[in-house]
């Protein structure tokens, strides 16, 4: 077995019991000759104990400014097959849904024209391909555009939507996860491929608050499924689950406002007082069921460490009514959508994500800006420190 | 598709309608499922309001695949799903069918390709991932490699439900954390020790001064003249805190560092809203040098901390749910973890971490 | 004392030994009580571990009293407690004794003297507060007047137990908050709501620049040159947010503003540990003009947060738990206050005063 | 009834069943006629929305650079007797126990030397007597030390230090809240007297964390008892306690760690758990006491909103065996107040607070100079942003 580079140390990566990303660079190394460069680049990383890629470079198709990450071996000479090393983000469906013949042909293209090796998916959403060259990019592209597939975002733009399971199998989902993400990615396309942001914008969107997507933790703009009205009880099934488990304990006890309690074995919940934050309907699903009244709540600004610290993202809209406006194709959304990108915009620096721009503007400037009204929600709770800025209107009164 | 569209060049055709690759038994039941049950750790049925079942068998994935990887899990899929799979938000492949009696032979058929089976409930989920020194150009370690690591010490934790709660372990190589990896019951992160090395002339070439300077969390990048008088950048040492940002957007300030990278660890983050607010993961190991290719001692301290939140979780209690109850102090002392000056936060907003209160478990 | 000391002038004398002012009853069980029952409003015993009891009767004080008033104390406590009286930390007055049988004469001896009984247990307490116009030259609004015209509305909750839990109210004429103020259960603030205005003749004779620029917690002091060339100082209009630091260190620097002066009223602060950590007072009303002599607006909007508290609280709930459970929105839709933006901290730290999560009652 | 001034608008607040400080005013005039002339002044601010007292203004007496406030009125022409009203401040006795024999002797200084008008007490704690000149201020305060009694604190100096009733008349103290109090304002008469720190600098002693000196909101450091072994049960009285109330609902469900149960009758307490925080102790003193391994937390750096926003004190010290230290004459407690005095004073601007001073230069720096190790009490969770900064030692390992 003529092994092109000797890897001793990535070798011991394929022992254990878990699934091994070496075996599977191997395998693609079959198919994908170029991949064998990768493996001793590799290889000889984990000798160095350091990357053995140069700092950034370009890579694109024509006409988009992003969906493709440029990557180059600092020793080309010795991994000739990583000169360039490029990925390409290729933009998932919704829901992550396939089927094997469009897998199938997916794979077969990150062979034909890359390392054969694929991210599914990148920690954005895309399907990532590796080992991309400038030159055989366009052709890549061109085989996915074919199947119906485009690329994803990357650099100072929106960058590619994605979205929970939601109704597609989940009895949680508030709205339609899939259907919004799969809209607005299709209405954003121009912004998604032609950075001219300040920086990355992301959108991704959760059926409830138990946020399977983790949009309150990294992306510029969360939605998160809610209600507004009462929680439907099936007093019957509570029945059952206090035969199985102690949901005093389990479920009552763990409420945030403490907000249900039982009337004899009848189940009471003060809806005024729930926050939504859903455990009780994730313990007891049979039994519980979020209102007639759905929509979502909008969090904004959640982001990396970079540059002025973590953030996850705070309350802007407690509750935005999806299902009505969806018949309107997202019109009152993507007006709010505009506002924060208009601001943005105007007032924001370059690396600058909108959350860093909030913190340093202030929430009421920004709330402003983009015509909303402050509301006690968006806040733990009222100002603690006495400064207050007094308007000369209100003094004057 | 008709010949003359396939010669235009295709642009901007926009993601593929998921409608097209929803499984028929998705579509009829599209937002009508009642609920769900988790039938083992690899294994849940949805059911419909119709009283339609979905079942859906669950594998982890390295996530850095191949396209035969790829190909075996679409034989899987034609065998039993009729073709249908998805991937799920954490990279776990999920298999989904509708006839009861394919769980045994396909949960075979996936042992057989090397697949692991399991995730769902309360277990460590698939880890959520980055680069490293595969693809990128700021890694403070490798990904895969620790992630692999990490995984075959959890395994048992993967395949069984053994665990209080859920526990979603992320890694990313640097601190641009690709990922929600801030946020997870155990993070791990690349972390660099050393402020970055200035080339001064491919400064020069490469670099735009003023976003250099702006890139700085600490306002360590600042503005300087080259001995011919050229405008440059110098770096405050004093105040640096090796964060990689002045690196990302001027190539010439790397800042890779063989004996001095490696990775910290992180716990108690979270994001859903259940019970409690979503939450960062806090500090609780500030430095692990790279010890390629098995990370011994990451691997045994996530172990500890596992281990330690078996033994003390009460069932339901997140990480960052039983940390909160048993306080900090005590994680350090069961874990034996060091607290040190660098877990006492001293950045932006560090005053708002303090323990304003009489409260202390003495 | 003798003769020849008395001629020389006494300094640090320091304070005098509080041993000599322990009743008798006291210095016997010091260190040694078991237990206390409250008995009403007004008294309460104190159980020592040998059994010894002693009762205490509580007076609320205007605080800014005559020496007659201490002398009307001083005869109370010669009738019934031999002579020993002490002070609470909230200007309470408190008759310690050992005779049960004196709790009715003495009681009927305060009210004839006019006095006001209560403040022990769930009602409000004596109001902690400053100088105002009587003596301070930074205040924004009278102290003693606002206070006697709350306590004259909110009597009953000092003589009778109806509340939830303790209820503190403190009120402070400027921000320098003089007391704990600003973690009290409401809390009524002087607040100006004009940039000071300088007198840049007085200001060159009587101001040190540094220190005034260095008061600003806005940095809006700044440095200026006079038309004739003289260090001075501006305020920026703009980002001034009135709270007259720079006035405390610099007379030329006047605030105080008869049209736009008056008070805010912030809720839910709380010193104990008990239960919850210690917290800051929010700020609920941020201005309510002053309104001299009774303040009526500000006694409509502390009883309007008594009364809800009243209805929604729950037994042992201090106005911050019981605003906690049914949150923010609701509190201000039921007493009506109006949520503005200058509820929205934009200070130092307000980032971490946000809603970082989905909750939201809706 | 020869008013000098007519105070019309005072008047309305005679009125009212609460007591009112007007009467005690006129009181107060009757014996000292200056008092005219301040109700005659408060009158006019009244009148006016606006203070009528000039900013500030030197008053003192000799070798003390602390202990009045100086005071004149803006309008000396028309209330001759304000022209000087300062204020002086006398250090109260620990606890504020006093018997009528002392007290109408303070009384009637004030009514000699001063405007017959005190406050019991000021905030901080002394006795303030309104009203005094400066010819007439030496005098008064002779005739106070005559007494035994001392000037207080004020102006950038240690100020006079207050604490709660403590083991006089509570069952919760953990300390000697009196002794100590009285114990270190002796030592630190100098301190106290003549202002040589950065700013002011509080000390409050609180006998258990129910705080009732309100030490952790306005004392930079704040002392408050606490305990380091097991709460005491007893199991008898508990019950009576069941019998009398829902002992669940208002005691255990209320513990900030549910570190308490019953099993059976027993209530059971997991003290490893317990934070101090005293609830279950309030509301059952009959059955719960803390434990025999009594001292004290120490809290540092509470303050006032000016300039850089309120602050509450911080966990320094989560234990401090005072009861040990005490028979040493608090050598141990005296030795770190210095070195946080020495700190203050080597890295403090004017007019900066020492909490002021910990958040400017972080606490890990604050705790190296004071010498004291971090530890996790002191935060209420480790950091969360990655920005670390690492010493070289710890690099180059
Ligand atoms: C490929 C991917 C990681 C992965 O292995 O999956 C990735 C890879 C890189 N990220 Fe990322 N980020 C990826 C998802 C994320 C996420 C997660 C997300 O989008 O949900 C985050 C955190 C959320 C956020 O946006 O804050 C993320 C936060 C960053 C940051 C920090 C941004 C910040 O504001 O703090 C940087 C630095 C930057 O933008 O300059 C960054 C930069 C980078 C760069 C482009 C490196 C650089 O310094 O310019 C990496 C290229 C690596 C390579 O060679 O392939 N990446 N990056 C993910 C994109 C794949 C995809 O499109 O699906
Ligand atoms: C498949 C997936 C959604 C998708 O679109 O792909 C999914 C599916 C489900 N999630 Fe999730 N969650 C998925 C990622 C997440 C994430 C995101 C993440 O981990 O990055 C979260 C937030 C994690 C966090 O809080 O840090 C998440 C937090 C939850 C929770 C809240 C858990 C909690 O108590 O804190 C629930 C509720 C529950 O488990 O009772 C939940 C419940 C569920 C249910 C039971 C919903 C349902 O009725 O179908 C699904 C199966 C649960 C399971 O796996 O145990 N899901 N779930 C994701 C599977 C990832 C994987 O491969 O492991
Ligand atoms: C006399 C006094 C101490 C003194 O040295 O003068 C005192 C005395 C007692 N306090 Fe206090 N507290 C006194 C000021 C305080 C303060 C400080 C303040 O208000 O400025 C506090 C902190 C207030 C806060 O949290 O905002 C205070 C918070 C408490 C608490 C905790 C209440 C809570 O649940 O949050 C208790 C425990 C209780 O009531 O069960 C308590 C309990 C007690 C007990 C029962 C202790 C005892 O066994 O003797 C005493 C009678 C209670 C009563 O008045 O209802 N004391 N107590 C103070 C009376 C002030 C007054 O005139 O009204
Ligand atoms: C008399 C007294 C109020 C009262 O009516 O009881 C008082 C009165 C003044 N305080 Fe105070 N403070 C008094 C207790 C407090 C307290 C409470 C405490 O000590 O427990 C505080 C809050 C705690 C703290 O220290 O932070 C307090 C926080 C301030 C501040 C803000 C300090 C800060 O760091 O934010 C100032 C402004 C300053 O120092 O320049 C101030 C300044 C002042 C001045 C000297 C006015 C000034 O601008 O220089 C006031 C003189 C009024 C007058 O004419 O009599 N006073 N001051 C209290 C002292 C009486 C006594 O000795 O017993
Ligand atoms: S976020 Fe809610 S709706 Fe979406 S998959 Fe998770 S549990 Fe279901
Ligand atoms: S959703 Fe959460 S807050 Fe609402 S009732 Fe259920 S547990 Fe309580
Ligand atoms: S975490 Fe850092 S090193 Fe890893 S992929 Fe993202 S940017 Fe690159
Ligand atoms: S590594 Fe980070 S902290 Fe250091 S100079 Fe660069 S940007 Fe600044
Ligand atoms: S609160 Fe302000 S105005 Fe009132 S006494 Fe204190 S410093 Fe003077
Ligand atoms: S009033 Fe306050 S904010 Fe305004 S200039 Fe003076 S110090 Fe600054
Ligand atoms: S602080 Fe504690 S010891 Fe002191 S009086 Fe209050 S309850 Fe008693
Ligand atoms: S003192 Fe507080 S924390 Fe400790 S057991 Fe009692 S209620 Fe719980």
């Amino acid at each position: 077995m003529g092994k092109k580079h000797q890897t001793p140390l990535l070798d011991e990566l394929k022992k254990g019991k878990w699934i091994s990303f070496v075996r599977e660079m191997e395998r693609a190394a079959e198919k994908s000759p170029r991949t064998e460069d990768l493996l001793g680049q590799v290889e000889e990383s984990y000798r160095d104990k350091i990357t053995h890629w140069k700092h950034g470079g370009m890579a694109g198709v024509k006409s988009y400014g992003a969906g493709m990450v440029g990557r180059f071996s600092d020793s080309p000479e010795k991994y000739p097959g990583v000169k360039e090393c490029h990925s390409m983000r290729i933009n998932q469906t919704s829901g992550f849904f396939y089927n094997s013949d469009i897998l199938r042909k997916i794979a077969g293209i990150a062979e034909k024209y890359a390392g054969g090796l694929l991210n599914l998916h990148g920690a954005t959403g895309d399907i990532q391909i590796l080992g991309v060259t400038q030159a055989e990019a366009e052709d890549a592209f061109q085989a996915y555009a074919e199947l119906g597939f485009d690329l994803g975002g990357g650099g100072s733009d929106l960058r590619t939507p994605s979205c929970c399971v939601g109704p597609a199998r989940c009895e949680f989902a508030n709205y339609d996860t899939l259907k919004i993400c799969y809209d607005l990615t299709r209405e954003y396309q121009d912004e998604l491929h032609r950075p001219s942001f300040n920086y990355k914008f992301k959108l991704k969107f959760s059926g409830c608050s138990n946020d399977c997507v983790a949009s309150a933790s990294r992306s510029d703009l969360a939605f998160i499924g809610t209600w507004k009205d009462n929680i439907k009880i099936k007093q019957e099934e509570v029945k059952n689950y206090v035969k199985k488990f102690d949901v005093q304990k389990y479920v009552l006890d763990k409420c945030p406002t403490k907000c249900m309690w039982f009337e004899g074995d009848k189940l009471v919940i003060d809806d005024s007082n729930c926050v939504k934050c859903h455990h009780c309907i994730n313990e007891m699903p049979k039994a519980l069921k979020s209102g007639d009244e759905k929509g979502l709540s909008i969090l904004i600004g959640a982001k990396a460490p970079l540059v002025t610290g973590p953030r996850m993202g705070m309350m802007l809209v407690p509750f935005y009514d999806v299902n009505e406006d969806s018949k309107n194709d997202y019109e009152q959304l993507k007006g709010l959508i505009s506002n924060i990108w208009e601001f943005w915009d105007e007032y924001g620096v370059s690396r600058e994500r909108i959350g860093e721009l909030i913190a340093r503007v202030g929430l009421v400037t920004f709330l402003e800006g983009v015509g909303l009204e402050p509301i006690p929600e968006m806040v733990n709770t009222p100002r603690t420190n006495p400064f207050i800025k007094f308007e000369d209107e209100d003094a004057a009164q | 598709m008709p010949e003359e569209v396939k010669k235009k060049r295709l642009t901007d055709v926009g993601p593929h309608d998921y409608h097209d690759y929803l499984p028929p038994m998705v579509k009829k039941n599209y937002g009508k499922w009642a609920y769900h049950e988790i039938m083992d750790s690899g294994t849940m049925v949805h059911v419909a309001e119709n009283g339609d079942k979905l079942y859906t068998v669950r594998v982890g994935s390295p996530r850095l695949v191949s396209g035969s990887f790829v190909r075996d899990l679409c034989d899987i899929a034609d065998k039993y799903c009729g073709g249908y799979l998805r991937f799920t938000t954490r990279n776990s492949a999920e298999f989904l069918f509708e006839d009861e009696k394919n769980i045994v032979p396909l949960k075979k058929d996936l042992e057989k390709l090397g697949l692991n089976i399991g995730g769902i409930g309360n277990n460590v989920a698939n880890i959520v991932h980055t680069q490293g020194w595969v693809h990128c150009h700021t890694s403070a370690s490798d990904a895969s490699g620790v992630v692999k690591s990490v995984m075959d010490e959890l395994y048992e934790y993967f395949v069984e439900e053994k665990l209080p709660s859920k526990v979603r372990v992320a890694f990313a190589c640097c601190l641009n954390m690709c990922g929600s990896v801030g946020s997870s019951d155990i993070a791990i992160v690349g972390t660099h020790r050393r402020p970055p090395k200035i080339n001064q002339e491919r400064l020069l070439n490469l670099c735009e001064i003023p976003s250099t300077i702006a890139s700085c969390p600490t306002n360590s990048v600042r503005p300087d003249v080259t001995a011919d008088g050229k405008q440059t950048v110098r770096v405050v040492q004093e105040t640096c805190v090796f964060c990689g940002s002045c690196y990302t957007v001027c190539p010439a300030m790397p800042i890779a560092d063989p004996l001095t990278d490696g990775v910290s660890i992180w716990v108690g983050g979270k994001v859903s809203n259940a019970r409690t607010k979503p939450t960062f993961s806090k500090l609780v190991i500030p430095f692990i040098p790279n010890e390629p290719p098995r990370w011994p001692k990451v691997t045994e301290a996530v172990k500890t901390i596992i281990n330690a939140y078996k033994e003390g979780g009460r069932p339901g209690e997140r990480v960052s749910e039983w940390v909160d109850r048993i306080g900090w102090p005590k994680f350090f002392k069961i874990t034996g973890f060091e607290f040190t000056k660098y877990h006492v936060d001293d950045f932006r907003l560090a005053e708002s971490m303090m323990n304003y209160s009489a409260y202390a478990r003495l």
